[in-house]
Parts: C-alpha cells; structure tokens; sequence
C-alpha cells in the first residue's frame, strides 16, 4: 500500500520558513513536475515561537489520505524540532538535519548539513530553508532542478530571486558532497525510489 | 506560472481555502463580506485581492451577523455573494441565516469546522457541526449543506453550492474543515471541463404582474434584483406571494410546505454523492468531509486483503441523500459510519434504513481520523 | 568618569534566560548600554556597573525576563 | 388639481397593504413615513432605484407602506443589509429607517461602523426613546428617571445620544428633527439623501401608548405641545448653558463634513487591483505561505 | 388576595410567563439578563420588578449576545441566574450558550416559542426551536432541555430545571410556547408541597488543590463562585482539570467524554416524562408542550369511545427520554407523535424504536393542534 | 531582598501555565501585563477579590497568566460576563482586557453600553491597530491606508477614536497610553481602577509581527521609538493644531468626571422597591393585562 | 366531554378593555371560586386599533385544551369584534353585546345591553368593560357578585375602586333587566348551567 | 373679521374617514380652529372657510387622512 507515497516532513521554529520551503518543494513536484501532491502544515500553538511543521506526500497516483504515515524523508531544522516531530519516522528514510541548531540526532544514519551556516554566508540567514531546499531537493531526487527554480521564482518575491537561487544552488552543493555510502542504517538511494513508479 | 494568459488552462497548487475562493469567483461571485476566523481567514484574504480586479466588491463587516446581513443585501442586489467562518461566526449567523432562508435568497456560506463547543480547539479539524449546519437557526426553514473533501472538491463543490441557491433561492452552506482548508494540492484551472454556471432565474412579467414568492410548478418564484424594476418588498415575517406580512394559517402552511417541496422536487440534483468501489462492495463505509481521504485508503487497504469494500461519500449531507444511502445499506452486509464528532449523520443513515449493520466509528480529540483505524474496524466487521 | 560626591550605588541586572526571547528591548532602551547583543539576541550585561537602576528595562521586558536589583541587598 | 397628500397617497403608499396602518392613533411614525415620502419625491429619483431598510418594532413596520425596493430585516441589522445593497448596486439610493432601539440597542455596533465606514446611506432613526413594538420597556435612549415596563421603580441608565454617537463615530451629516418640525424635518431628510457619505437624521417622536403612558404623556397632541416646547435650534442651543438646555434638545444639523464616501475610496481600489494584476499577471490562490499565527 | 403573608400559599392566577418567574424565584434565581422580545417579555418585566425586593439584580441588557454573557458571568459569581427570550434572540444566544456548555455553568435560558423562521409569526405559537435547541450552538456538546405544557408546569418544571442545572453544571433550556406563556390558570403558591430546591456543590478542598474541571464519579466536578478564594481560569478553549488551555487528544476526549457521560449517568433523573391513562392503552400520543393539552383532551375522548389510548408527555426532550419512550412503544401497537412543527422530535422516536408503528402529525400553521384533530387521527390508528 | 520583577513573578503569574507566555518576542501585551500587574498589587486589593475578563485575540490570552480570578470569554463579549460578574458580586473589582478588533469590532455594541450604564469596570484596551490572533487583518482602529492581509491595497475606512468612543458614550474616565511610557502606564490602570464608574484605559502597543510587518515597523524597538516620538501629552495636544497632531496621538488622562456608579443607583432601586412591598404587600405574577401590543 | 367545560369569549376593539374583563372574571372564579379556570387571549396584528380577544374557560375538573371549541357565552363589544369572532359560538350559548357599537347581531337571541352608554354616564367610557363583566358574571350565574367585587378589587388601583364597583353594579343591574324569557331561540339558564356539576 | 385688500382664498378640507384614527392632531393644531371634534373624535370642519391653507393639519396627520386643497383649483 504504502508504494503509492513518497512522504515528507519539514520542521522547524516559527521563523525558518520550514512551511515555504514545503510549498516550494510541492510546487515543483506536483506544478512544474507531474506527481500528484499534498501538502499540509501544522497550525496551532506550537507554531508560535515554538515549531512549526510541514508535510508533503507525492505520488504517481491520486493522493486519498493527506498526512504522514511514515515519514520517508525528514527535514528538521533545529533540536526542538527534530525532537517533537521524529515519531513515524520510517527507519529507511532520508533523514536531513541542519547541523547549526541540531546537536543530537537520533539515529546514525542522518544527514546533518549547515544549512543557516551557509546561507549567513550568502548574507541573509532567512534563505536557511532555501538553502535546504535545494538539498533535499538533490537528496530525494524526486524534483528536477530546473523545477525546483521555477517553484522558487514563482515564489519568491522579484528582488529576492537571485538571493534565493544562490541559495537553492548551495543547498544542492552541499548535498553533492555527501557521501551516502558513509551513512552507516542510511537508505541508499534505491532503497528510497526503489518502490517508486 | 505567472503568465498573464487567463485562457488555458494551467496547474496550480492551491489550499482547499483557497480552491474555494476559486471555486467562487468561477460561479460568478461577486461579493464577499467576512469576519476573519481561523481556519477559514485565508478565503477573506484572498477575497479582498481578487474581488476588486473583477469588479466585484470585497468588505469586513464588524461581525459575522453584520457580515450575513450584507450579504443577503448583495444578493437581493444582484450580486452572487458569499461569506466564511468557523464555528463561532456560524453561531453568531444563525438568526440571518433564518432569514435568508426565509425571504429566499440564494448565497453561500462556508463553515471551515474546527474542533468545538466554544472557542474549543481553533487549529484542530472536527465536522461537529453538521447538525448545526441544519437546525442551527429557530423555526422550521429549509436549506441546503454541502461538504467538502478535497482541493478539487473545494472548487467544483462550491460552484455546485452557488448552482444550487440560485437555481433553488436558497442560503447553501458548504462545510469544510481544518484539515481540507489547509491543505494545498494540484488543481489545474480553469478545469479542462468547466462546470456549467446557472444564474437565478429572472421574472419575465411586467413588474406589475411580478409575485416574488408565488409557488409554481418547481416551488421556486423567479427573483427579481433590487434595482431592476421590480419593487417588492421583502420581509422575515411570514409573508404572501407579494412578499406582505401575512400571518393566516394557508399562507403560513403553504409557504413552509413550498420550501421543503422545492428541495424535495430537486432531490435527484441536490443530493449529490460519490461512490468508490462500489459496485462488488459487501461492506461499506459511509463519511464525508475530510475522513473521505482516510475512507478511500481503508478501502484500498481492505482490498488489498481481499476484502469487498467499498465507499459512499455523501456531498450533500442536507437534505440527506437516502436513496443513495439507502441502496448502499441494503446492498451491504454492514455499513460504517465513521464522524470526527460523536455521532451525528450516523444518525440520518439510521433512520433512512434501520436493518443495516450499521457501525458508527467517532473521533472527537481533534485528531483525524486514520485509515490505518478504519481499516481495523472495516476487518473487524 | 567624574566622581561624584554621593557614593555610587551598584545594580544587578539577572537575566532569565529561560524566559527571555531575545527582542532586543532592554538593549536598545537602556539609557547607559549596559547591555549587548548575546549570540541569540538577548541581552548580556557588558557594563552592569554602569546601571543607575532606572527600571527602564525590567519595566520593558515584555517577558518578565529581567530583575534589577541593588547590588547591596538593600531596596530599589 | 392634485393636492400633496393625495400624490403620497396615490403615488407611494402601497395599497397592497391595509390601510389605515399599523400604527396607533396619533403615531409619529406616520408623519415621519409623510415625511420621508416628501424629501425624496421632492428629488426626483425613480422608485425604482430608491431602497428603504428597517429592521424591527414599529418604526420597522414603515417600509412596507412605501412603494419603494422596500426590507424589513433582523432586528438591528437594517445597516448591514443596507451596506450589502449600497456595495453590490452603488447606483441605488439606500436608506434604513429604525427605532430607537433598533438602531442603538443590538443594532448600535452597525450603527457605528456604518458611520465610521462613511457609506453613502441615509440612517433615519426614529427616536421615541422606547421599545414600543413590544410594550415600553426601556432603551438606550429612555432618559434617566423615566418609568418603563421593565424600570418599573425607574430608570437608572443614562441615555445615549445618538446624534453625538454618529458624529463620534465618523458620519459625515448628522442632523435632528421631530415630528412637530414637520417641513424642517422634511428638509433635513432630504439634506441626508443628497450628502455623499453617511447622513443621520435622528427624529424625536411619539410613543405616547408606551413612553407616554407611563410618563404622563399619553396623548399625541400633548407630545405635540412638548416637541414644540423644548426642541431648541442648533444656533441657539450653542448660545445656551448646559443648565439651560436640562431637559430641552437640539434641531437643525449638528454636523456636515465632507470626506469621499466609502464607494469612491473602492472603486479606487478596484483601479489599483487592476493595474497591479495588469503588471503582475494573473495568479491563482495566495501568497507563499508564511509561518502564521491563525489561532482562533 | 393582597394580604402581606408570605407564609401561607394562596391562589393566584397566573400566566405561564409568570409562573416561570415564580419558580424560578423559588427556587432561588437572583439575576436575570434579557432582552425583550415577544412573547417572553413578561418574564423580563416581572423580573425587573421583583428581583430587587429580594436583593436580586435584574438588568435589561443591549441584546440577547450580551444578555448570555452577563448570566454566565453572574452565575459564575454565584447568582442563580436566568434569561428568557424567543425565536430571534435563541438564535442570537447559541454562541454564548456554547461558552455555559463548555465551562459547564449553570443557568437556565427559557425559549418562548412562537412561529418561524426569521421573525416569522411573533405572536403564534410553536414548536419549531426543538432541534435547533439541541444542536443550535456548533460543535459537540452536551445541554438538557425541558419543555412545559400549562402554568403548573411552568412554576414546577422551572424550579426543576435551576435543580438539573446546578446539579449537573449545565445550561438548561425550557422551552415554552406562545400558548402557554401567555395563557393564565389558577395555582395556589407556595405549593402544599413545594419542591425541593437543589444548589450547586461547592468545593470541599482548600483552594489550592482545587480542580474546577476534575473528573469524578458522577462526572461533576464541584465548582466554587468567584470570589470565594478559589481562583481559576475559565475559559472557551478545550482545557484540562484546571481549566488551563490543553488541546491534547487526551484532555479533548476525555472531556467530551465526560459532559455526555454526566447527563447518562443522570439519566433516571434528568429524563423527566409525564403518564396519562397509560397503564392499559393500546395506542399512545407522545408529545410536549402546549400539545400535550390537546393531547389529554384527544385520549379522554377517544376512552370515551371505548378506546384504550393514552398519553406521554415528555416533559425533558434532551437527553432524549428513550426508555420511557420505548416502554410505550412497545407497549402500543400504534403511536401518534403530533407537533407543532414540520416533524422534528418525531425523528427520536422513530430512532429509539423502529419496530413501532408511528404515525407523526404535524401542523405548522401558526395554530394550536385541537382535540378534534388528535382524536380523529386516533381513531383512524 | 525581593525585586519588583521577582515579586511580579513569584506573586502573580500562574506558573501552571507555560512561560515563557504565548505571545512573540517584543511583542507590547508582556509589557501590558506587567504594568496591570503593578497596579493592582500596589491597590492591595487580596487578588481573590480580583477578576479579569477578556474575549479572544493575543490580547484575550492574557488572564491565563495572572493569579486573579479569570475568564477568558468569547469574542467582543468579555464586557457582557463582566457585567454579569460585577451585578452579581459588586465586592469583586472586575477588569477587562480586550484588543481592538475584540473591544471595538465584534464587541463594539457591549463597549458603548457599558461606557453608557456606568458601571463600576476598568476596561483595558490593548490597540495594536490589528487583528493580531489571526494573522494581521484591519481591525476598526487600522489607520486609513495602512496594508493589512485583507486590505491589500491599503485600507480605505477611516479609524475609530476609542477614548472619544468612550467619552461619549457615558465613561467616567477615560486615558490613553502606550508600551512605552511604562510609569506612566502603572498610574493610568491603578487609577483607572481607583474609579467609582466605567474607567477605560486604552493601550497602544505593538503588533510587528502583522501590523508592523506590513507596515515597516517590523521590529519591537523601532515600534518602542515610534511610540515615543509620536505621543503627545493630553496637555500639549490640547494646545496643538489639528495639523500638528497629525499622525500623533494624546497620552495621559482624557476625561474624569464624577456620577454614581450602576450598582449605586441599583441599590436605591432596591430600597425602593422594598419600600413598596413593605407598603402594597407581596403579589404574586405581573400587573393587571392591558391590551398590550406585544407584537416581535 | 363538552359538558365539563363552561367556555367564554370576550372581545371587542383594543382599547375596550375585555381582556382586563376576562382576566377579572378568570379570577372570581378560579381565584376567589373554586372552578378551574384558564384564560387565554390572542395577541397580534389585531390587537392593533383593531380586534382584541381573551377567552375564559372554567370547570370543575382541571382543564385540559386551552382554547374555546364552542362558546357557550360571547361578549361583543363592538360590531367588527362581533363579526371576526363569532365562529364556534354554540347556537345555545349566551351572545351578549354592547348595544353602543353594536348594530347588527347574527341571532335573534342575542342581549343587546348598552354597557359604554351606561359608563358614560358614570363618567368614565373606559369602565364599559366592567359594566359588561357585571352583566356577564350575573347572567352566566358562575361568579357571585361578591367574588367579583373581590376581583375587581383586586386588579384595580386603590382610586379607581368606587368607580369599578359602581361600574360593575351598574353591570349587574342592567341584567337583571333583562327577561331572558322573551328571547327567541335563546337558551335558557338552565339550558346552559345544566351540564355543569 | 376684517376685509383684506388681497383676494381671500379659499380651502377644501378633505378628510378620508376610512383612514382617520380620530388622533386629535389635526384639530388641536390648526391655527385656525377650523376642525371641531365630531362624535368618534376626529375632524369636522367646522370653519371651512377660515382655512389659511397652511397645510399643518395635512403634514400633521398621521394617517395621510387629510387633503387641502384650493377651493378654486388651483396649486397651493
Ligand atoms: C433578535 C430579536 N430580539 C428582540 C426582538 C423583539 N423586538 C422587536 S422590536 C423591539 C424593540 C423595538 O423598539 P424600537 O427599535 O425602539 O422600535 P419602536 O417599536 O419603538 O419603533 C424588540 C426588542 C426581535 N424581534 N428580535
Ligand atoms: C465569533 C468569532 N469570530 C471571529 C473569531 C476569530 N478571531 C479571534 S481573535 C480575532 C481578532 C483579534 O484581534 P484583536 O481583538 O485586535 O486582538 P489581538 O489579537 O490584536 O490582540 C478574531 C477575528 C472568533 N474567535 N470568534
Ligand atoms: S535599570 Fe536602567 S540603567 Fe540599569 S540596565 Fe536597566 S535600563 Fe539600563
Ligand atoms: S527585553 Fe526581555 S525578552 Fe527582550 S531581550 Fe531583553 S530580557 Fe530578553
Ligand atoms: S406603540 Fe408607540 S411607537 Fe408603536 S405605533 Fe403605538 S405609539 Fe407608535
Ligand atoms: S501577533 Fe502581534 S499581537 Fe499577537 S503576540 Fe505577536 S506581536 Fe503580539
Ligand atoms: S391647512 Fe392650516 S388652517 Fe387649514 S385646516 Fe389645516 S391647519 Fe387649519
Ligand atoms: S390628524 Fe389625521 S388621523 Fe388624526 S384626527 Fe386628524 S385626520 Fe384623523
Ligand atoms: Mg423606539
Ligand atoms: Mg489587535
């Protein structure tokens, strides 16, 4: 049953545009790429201050139920985050962490990318999602790149463009150099498409 | 994405609130009037931007009864209308919504049900309000409520729903939810086979001849808009073919009774269902809203397992579509209604057949209900 | 520096960190600078003895996050 | 020769309805009703594209006498019906005629906002400071010390003003009249329709079955005498202290500003929107998500 | 008539309206919010001259919004409190109503009922308010209403419902119609026996360990007036035993959960019905209200006729008295349920026993249902 | 040696409830809560005498926090259970506290009524110009032009004064002031509670997060300067142009004027209304049925 | 089943005062007598310068329907009143009117008594009311005139009293003038107290 | 009376019976006490003639119960 799916969370506090990038992501899959999508957020108490969450399930099929069963890929953007919203959780998955608020991971097999790092470099700390965008993007292979900066024009406000593809490129470079074989209980790549059609 | 191009068709990822307004604007809305309440205050908002590009008119009001009144006002104006709130607005509209349904004016108002009583839980999905939706105001009225369940259902569903009051002068209530509302999917727009949009029939008397609530063989009397010529006068008294106050007991019964006929001639219409893998089913979830999602994949599941199950989403909940659900009850050994709330259509679907298994399933912690949940229950029947 | 005639009376500034969200408040309206930016934002007392204990930054905190209080125990 | 009443009568009383009305004998409600029909007739718009809400009690009875595009609502609510009329047909003339409680007991937040938003509407309240549909209990305008069914020992709230109310809150024409001024009031009635913006005309009138029985007024001719004998011009009411207007009110208008009303300010509106689409393009549903605070 | 004794009873001719004021002062109602509205207004004037004799407060409050609030805020400081309205006003009330639910405090909220929807026919009587008081606010929650047939039961069934409301930490709902609040009997008051009058529990702990929302037995917690040293939050947010915000799934199904478990585990008290001539009938009327007289008259006639009827009242309509219902039911081979509306509490009694033969009559003309009517289709059963 | 701050703390917050609070970094109603809280304390009224009422929004979120005792009501209706609260109990001293869209939109009615009757209630408005709670749309006190997420094109009403509001409908005290003139602030609320009558004390605070971020004022600090630069004492307003005042705003004590409070004049009508019974003898039921016109 | 049930109309035009008649009259009998009485009255549009009507049913068992199903006695004070309300008057019943503004009577066995005329002359039209409830409680014989005293009393403020009882004596007196015998078609006394135990 | 140089005109009072709820108004205003009140208390015109034609009993009346109008024909 579950081949259907590829299921997604982003997560992160109220400020790191987790909700943006889950949107972007879903664009470029389900708008500018052919995938059936869904894309939900958490509201509520926690998104204040606190975490806020975004999902996204895409499929080469109509979409029936619209969260999280097992989470195939995680992004988490911080501890707090990581923490509250790891359960389902799919051991196969991919999981992504932005090593500059994320001390802990839970499992060895995370890949921990510094995200809000790299995009203080590129000037503007808000563009951290972006940044990890782009790698999750490369990651999961599931979005060209092409599409992935279409989503991102189409979203992102004129005179921030160049900004915002700068940082969806350093995202994507970061992830070329992760080594997955390295990643001990990790998902190769196959394992994650594999039941993908 | 952003080409200026409005004559083909392109692909959108919309929210169901969003799909909504869409969904609106394509029936020919042109007014809204509102008071902004979570989770529904994206439809406001997306109002506000659009409405004034079409020519239409976008206001918030100071409440929500302010916000039905203005919108029946619209309406007797000419202007397909439409507002949005959750619980508490809809509350608070009950009294206007009386009297729309009384002076039978064709609007749309959408409740975006969160979790209840009260302020209850702002930001958690429920579909608690249901009975509401059809008892919430005082006195015998007639009145017709929708429900939706997906992005694509959010637009065609409210095109329906405006159909649905013009062609039957009368207030449509469209429930969504927490979990639809906010939910982006895919929708390609215009859709490649647009739904056809009926307009309210006008009257094509002289203005002196015209009799704005007399019966006729469909029970809906042609509606002439303020402004066209055809002054009448428009009361939530009890009121004759002219639209005076009249209290006597023929005109009071005959005009209840020719609200509830109308809707009843139009049964075939307005009571709209989908069914899914129905056709071999042995047993049967009935729902609606948002748990539809989680009802086609329990079926899937219980497919999977070999399992004839099959699935009748109800989209018109008011008045309740028994001959579907009755077909789907006497064709099934068990029936099972599952309801984010503590049971209120199961209700319905018992009263239209009461030998059916019938197996109510509830949910009322704010939580949506799951398919993995269904599909135990679907095998345990 | 001048030295004034009247002894100088010294103020503690307590941050609790648990509360505080970093708005910045304190910082910018404290009239002696007492305060700098943390890494977080949050307030760090880089000159606590410049405090003259005007209360504009306990009264400011919309968190409930500072306490000013005389560093000689005695009321302020 | 067509003599004036015979015109009101002929021409925009509803014959449809029983006559005589509703009202009890000596009712100032029917000369306010005479002089509605006057002030507007007297400007030439087609019945057609005249509209005359009211929400309910006796007040919000007139609208079905008068042959104009004619509601009876919710109680309180004549504004807000208006205000969707006024938005979605702008060409139309829009007035609302309520009660005193109408318009300022659960239709005072209407009330204000309708004056704040300054939509070209006419707001006639008709202020017999009771509730006379439902047999005198107290409003928000019964004076201090009067007796009402349910102030049966007295009444210890203090009036609203309505005029000063309206001013406050933002309309543009607010004015006062009674029911013995009868061809002033005329004059003011139709002063409110021509103002662009939001015009109140607030009209002191009789409830002498209920106000007036248990006050001590308890016949119209005698309510008559009292208009004549306290109502004070606006002019002269400036002139005189707050001692000597106790227990006396102003007529005349009280306040006449002009400011663009509320459909001018959208139709602006509407022109931005269109240019902005025009360099934008065209975009289905909202902006980019932002982490938002919806909560209740 | 006029002696200054209070403490011996005498008779007194009364309306319905005004009996209701009686027993609501006898058993013990200090406050009283309204906002006139026929036909209930003659509860408010009453008041308003009675309640300041005994200490009590009456205020006339700026419409029936404001006039909910100010009697969940009175009742929470302690005061017994009351407000009484029709149609318009009940539909106004259904948000604040959903706050008293939620927070469960006690208060009783008479409905007068006249003819609708809308402002309908004011001065008619009706039944048409039966559903809507059930499920007029959103969301699920749980209220108990009762309904009167004549004077009598207006000063007893009043005195009952502050009873249910303080025991059960509930709003109650009473409804009465046009017909009977306004129709004027003899009672002789205090009554020979007057009943016994129930208060509120209040907490028995210190302050400190207080729980105003903490389950218990009975489902109830005890509740502490403000002031009195037990300081909480009260709040229209789903909470815990604290009364602090909690949306968990846990806090939220645990208290729906138990609002619907404290009126069932009340059941046997709370489910008030009335017999006549039922012991050996063969065929029974079941209704409330004003009916229920037309409805005594139709049974004698018909026994008079050799017929073996009879007669149920329901005196609560929610929780529905199933049981009671159901024992006539089964007992009957035949049962007419006559209403004053378009077939509302017909659908409970359809649903408790389907195996019945029902025959339900409905007249919604703005006229009294006569003996004649009932006693014709009686023997037509 | 126990600080102020400490003393708020330890003394007054409930620590049942999560801290830090709800509301985002800067944001004005910690600021707000602060001060009610200093002023109650420094009246030494015992705080189980205390009650505080508020409706829904950020602003409604703040009873929760303070150890009185507390409701948190529906929308726009805290003043209606206040009342009921006050009526009920007039030993209680009974505070509100309400935002803008709270107090003057949907609550708009209940807040000229409460002004009106007078009653002995200190109601605190927090005006961040905004609905903050739902995400940033115009509240009746948005500033003409201002952006908010439902006016897009920028806001074409114009804004209610809430003091002015106030001091016509009938408030015995009436002030204004903002997050930033803190002691000032402390004494406006404690006196406004001293009052014998209705007392408002309207708070201008900070909504960055909505208001400011569409109306570059983003940040909490730039909105603490504008708030200094932009208010102006009552005294020196007095004497401004209206063009000097434009964009500025009057802080300080508005109008105080002295009448007996509601439950003052309720209790005469008590003693009233016991004499009469002492002298006519109790009666069961109503008064003789007139032919009353009991109609809607 | 009738015969349990002693059922009256009054009516007349909203300021003649007949449901303060039929409330007073309720009262003697059910409050000062021992019947059981229910007293209803239509509100409405009519009651407006228009018509008004209150009804008055006593008997000596507890009453069940509320409302008249035939008048066994119809007070008409005035001709519109008369014509609007007639139905359901029993053909044995008692029809009495006011002979003031009453003209034309549908049956010949109707008392025609001149109840205004009479107030008139004691000073005040506004007691026509109680002078026909004086006539009515003596015709009907259901109330003793000292319960009717009573009642009067009892619903009328302290100043007015004399002028009620001597209204209600004027009442009583103008009936017993009247010779129920040369009635045509009318019912005797004992025709309609018959029934009643 | 005296004789005025100008023409003295004339009025009609005409009173709709039907729709005249005999108030008063009309007869206690008139400046020229042209009504008296006949038996059921409404207006009889007793003083035809001492009609101004100022039109108070007209806009007075409630019930639209009253015309005046130009005993020669003409406007007024
Ligand atoms: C929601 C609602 N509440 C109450 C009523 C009852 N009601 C009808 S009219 C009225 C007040 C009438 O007073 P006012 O507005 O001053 O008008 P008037 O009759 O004096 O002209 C009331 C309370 C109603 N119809 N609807
Ligand atoms: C009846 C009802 N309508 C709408 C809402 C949604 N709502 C909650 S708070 C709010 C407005 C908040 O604005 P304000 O009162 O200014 O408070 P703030 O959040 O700015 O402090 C609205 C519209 C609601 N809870 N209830
Ligand atoms: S008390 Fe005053 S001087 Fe000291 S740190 Fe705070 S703001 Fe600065
Ligand atoms: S004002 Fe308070 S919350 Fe803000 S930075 Fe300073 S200590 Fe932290
Ligand atoms: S009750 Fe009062 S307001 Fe109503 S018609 Fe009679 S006099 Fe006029
Ligand atoms: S949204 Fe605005 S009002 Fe609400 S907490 Fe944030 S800054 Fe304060
Ligand atoms: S027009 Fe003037 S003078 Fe003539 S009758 Fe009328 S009020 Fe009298
Ligand atoms: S004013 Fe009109 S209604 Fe009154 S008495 Fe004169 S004519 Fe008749
Ligand atoms: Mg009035
Ligand atoms: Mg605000």
């Amino acid at each position: 049953m579950k081949n259907d799916r590829y299921e997604m969370r982003f997560c992160g506090s109220g400020g790191q545009g987790v909700i943006t990038a889950a949107v972007i992501f879903a664009e470029a899959a389900g708008v500018f790429g052919d995938y059936y999508v869904c894309q939900t957020q958490s509201y509520g108490p926690q998104s204040r201050g606190g975490s806020s969450k975004a999902e996204v399930i895409i499929s080469t099929k109509e979409i029936d139920y619209p969260q999280v069963v097992s989470m195939d890929c995680f992004l988490a953007m911080n501890q707090t985050a990581l923490d509250s919203f790891f359960s389902n959780f799919n051991p196969k998955g991919l999981l992504i962490v932005d090593s500059t608020y994320v001390d802990q991971v839970p499992t060895t097999g995370a890949i921990s990318l510094p995200f809000t790092e790299k995009a203080r470099e590129l000037g503007k700390e808000i563009v951290a999602n972006i940044v990890a965008l782009g790698a999750v993007g490369y990651l999961t292979g599931k979005v060209s790149v092409e599409n992935l900066e279409k989503a991102v024009d189409a979203r992102v406000p004129e005179k921030f463009r160049d900004l915002n593809r700068e940082a969806l490129h350093a995202g994507i470079e970061l992830a070329k150099n992760v080594n997955m074989e390295n990643l001990s209980r990790s998902p190769t790549l196959d394992d994650i498409y594999g039941h993908t059609d | 994405m952003n080409s200026t191009a409005t004559d083909q068709s392109q692909k959108y990822l919309l929210q169901g609130n969003e799909a909504i307004v869409e969904g609106a604007l394509a029936a020919g809305c042109r007014f809204y009037a509102g008071y902004p309440i979570t989770p529904s205050s994206e439809i406001a908002e997306l109002m506000s931007r659009k409405l004034p590009v079409l020519g239409g008119t976008f206001i918030q009001m100071e409440d929500e009864i302010a916000s039905m009144g203005a919108i029946v006002g619209a309406s007797l104006a000419g202007a397909k209308s439409l507002t949005a709130t959750s619980g508490p607005g809809f509350s608070l509209m009950q009294e206007n919504l009386g009297y729309a349904s009384m002076t039978e004016v064709p609007l749309v108002i959408v409740n975006v049900m969160r979790g209840g009583p009260s302020t209850g839980l702002p930001t958690s999905p429920a579909q608690a309000d249901v009975m509401q939706a059809r008892w919430g105001t005082h006195g015998d009225h007639a009145i017709i409520v929708l429900a939706v369940s997906s992005v694509a259902d959010s637009y065609e569903i409210t095109i329906q729903a405006f159909n649905l009051s013009e062609k039957y002068r009368t207030p449509v209530v469209l429930l969504s939810d927490e979990i639809v509302g906010h939910t982006r999917e895919a929708i390609t727009l215009p859709p490649n086979e647009p739904l056809p949009v009926f307009n309210r029939i006008k009257p094509s008397v002289p203005p002196e001849w015209y009799l704005p609530y007399e019966d006729n063989s469909r029970g809906v009397p042609p509606m002439a808009d303020i402004g066209s010529g055809y002054r009448h006068h428009v009361t939530g008294l009890m009121h004759d073919a002219k639209g005076f106050p009249d209290f006597s007991p023929e005109v009071t019964g005959g005009f209840l009774k020719r609200q509830y006929r109308k809707l009843a001639n139009g049964a075939d219409e307005i009571q709209m269902t989908k069914q899914f893998m129905m056709d071999d089913a042995e047993i049967a979830i009935i729902t609606y809203g948002c748990v539809s999602r989680s009802a086609i994949r329990a079926v899937k599941m219980a497919r999977e397992q070999g399992i004839k199950a099959g699935f009748l989403q109800l989209v018109t909940l008011w008045p309740f579509p028994k001959r579907a659900v009755d077909a789907v009850c006497r064709k099934c050994r068990a029936v099972l209604v599952p309801e984010m709330n503590m049971g209120q259509m199961v209700r319905e679907v018992r009263a239209v057949n009461q030998k059916a298994t019938l197996k109510q399933l509830n949910r009322f912690d704010g939580k949506l209900i799951t398919p993995e949940i269904l599909f135990r229950k679907l095998m345990s029947l | 520096m001048t030295t004034s005639a009247k002894k100088k009376i010294f103020f503690d500034q307590t941050i609790y960190r648990n509360w505080c969200k970093s708005c910045g408040i304190c910082i910018a309206l404290c009239p002696k600078s007492v305060y700098e930016k943390n890494e977080t934002g949050g307030p760090l007392a880089v000159r606590p003895d410049d405090c003259i204990g005007c209360l504009v930054c306990e009264l400011h905190c919309p968190d409930f996050a500072i306490s000013i209080t005389d560093r000689s125990g005695g009321e302020n | 020769m067509v003599d004036h009443a015979s015109q009101v009568r002929n021409g925009f009383l509803r014959h449809d309805m029983n006559f005589p009305h509703v009202w009890c004998p000596g009712c100032g409600l029917g000369i306010v009703l005479g002089s509605l029909i006057r002030a507007t007739s007297s400007l030439n718009i087609p019945q057609d594209d005249l509209v005359l809400a009211s929400g309910i009690g006796c007040t919000g009875r007139m609208p079905a006498y008068v042959d104009f595009n004619t509601l009876h609502t919710t109680h309180g609510r004549a504004l807000t019906f208006a205000t969707g009329i006024k938005l979605a047909n702008p060409n139309l003339t829009v007035m609302t005629v309520m009660g005193d409680g109408d318009a300022t007991a659960i239709g005072g937040n209407h009330f204000i906002h309708a004056a704040r938003r300054n939509l070209n509407i006419t707001a006639i309240i008709v202020n017999n400071m009771i509730y006379g549909m439902t047999g005198g209990q107290y409003s928000p305008t019964t004076p201090y010390g009067s007796m009402a069914t349910t102030a049966p020992y007295g009444h210890i709230e203090h009036a609203f003003s309505i005029a000063e109310l309206a001013i406050t809150a933002g309309a543009s024409y607010v004015a006062r009249g009674t029911v013995h001024h009868v061809p002033q009031l005329d004059g003011l009635i139709k002063a409110g329709i021509e103002k662009k913006g939001f015009s109140v005309i607030e009209i002191m009138s009789n409830c002498h079955t209920y106000y007036g029985r248990q006050n001590g007024l308890s016949d119209p001719v005698e309510y008559q005498k009292y208009f004549k004998n306290n109502a004070v011009t606006a002019k002269k009411a400036a002139e005189m202290t707050a001692e000597e207007m106790e227990g006396k009110f102003s007529i005349g208008v009280l306040a006449d500003i002009d400011k663009p009303p509320y459909m001018e300010e959208y139709q602006y509106i509407r022109d931005k929107a269109c240019k902005k689409r025009a360099e934008k393009g065209e975009k289905k549903g909202g902006d980019c998500a932002e982490e938002r605070r919806d909560e209740m």
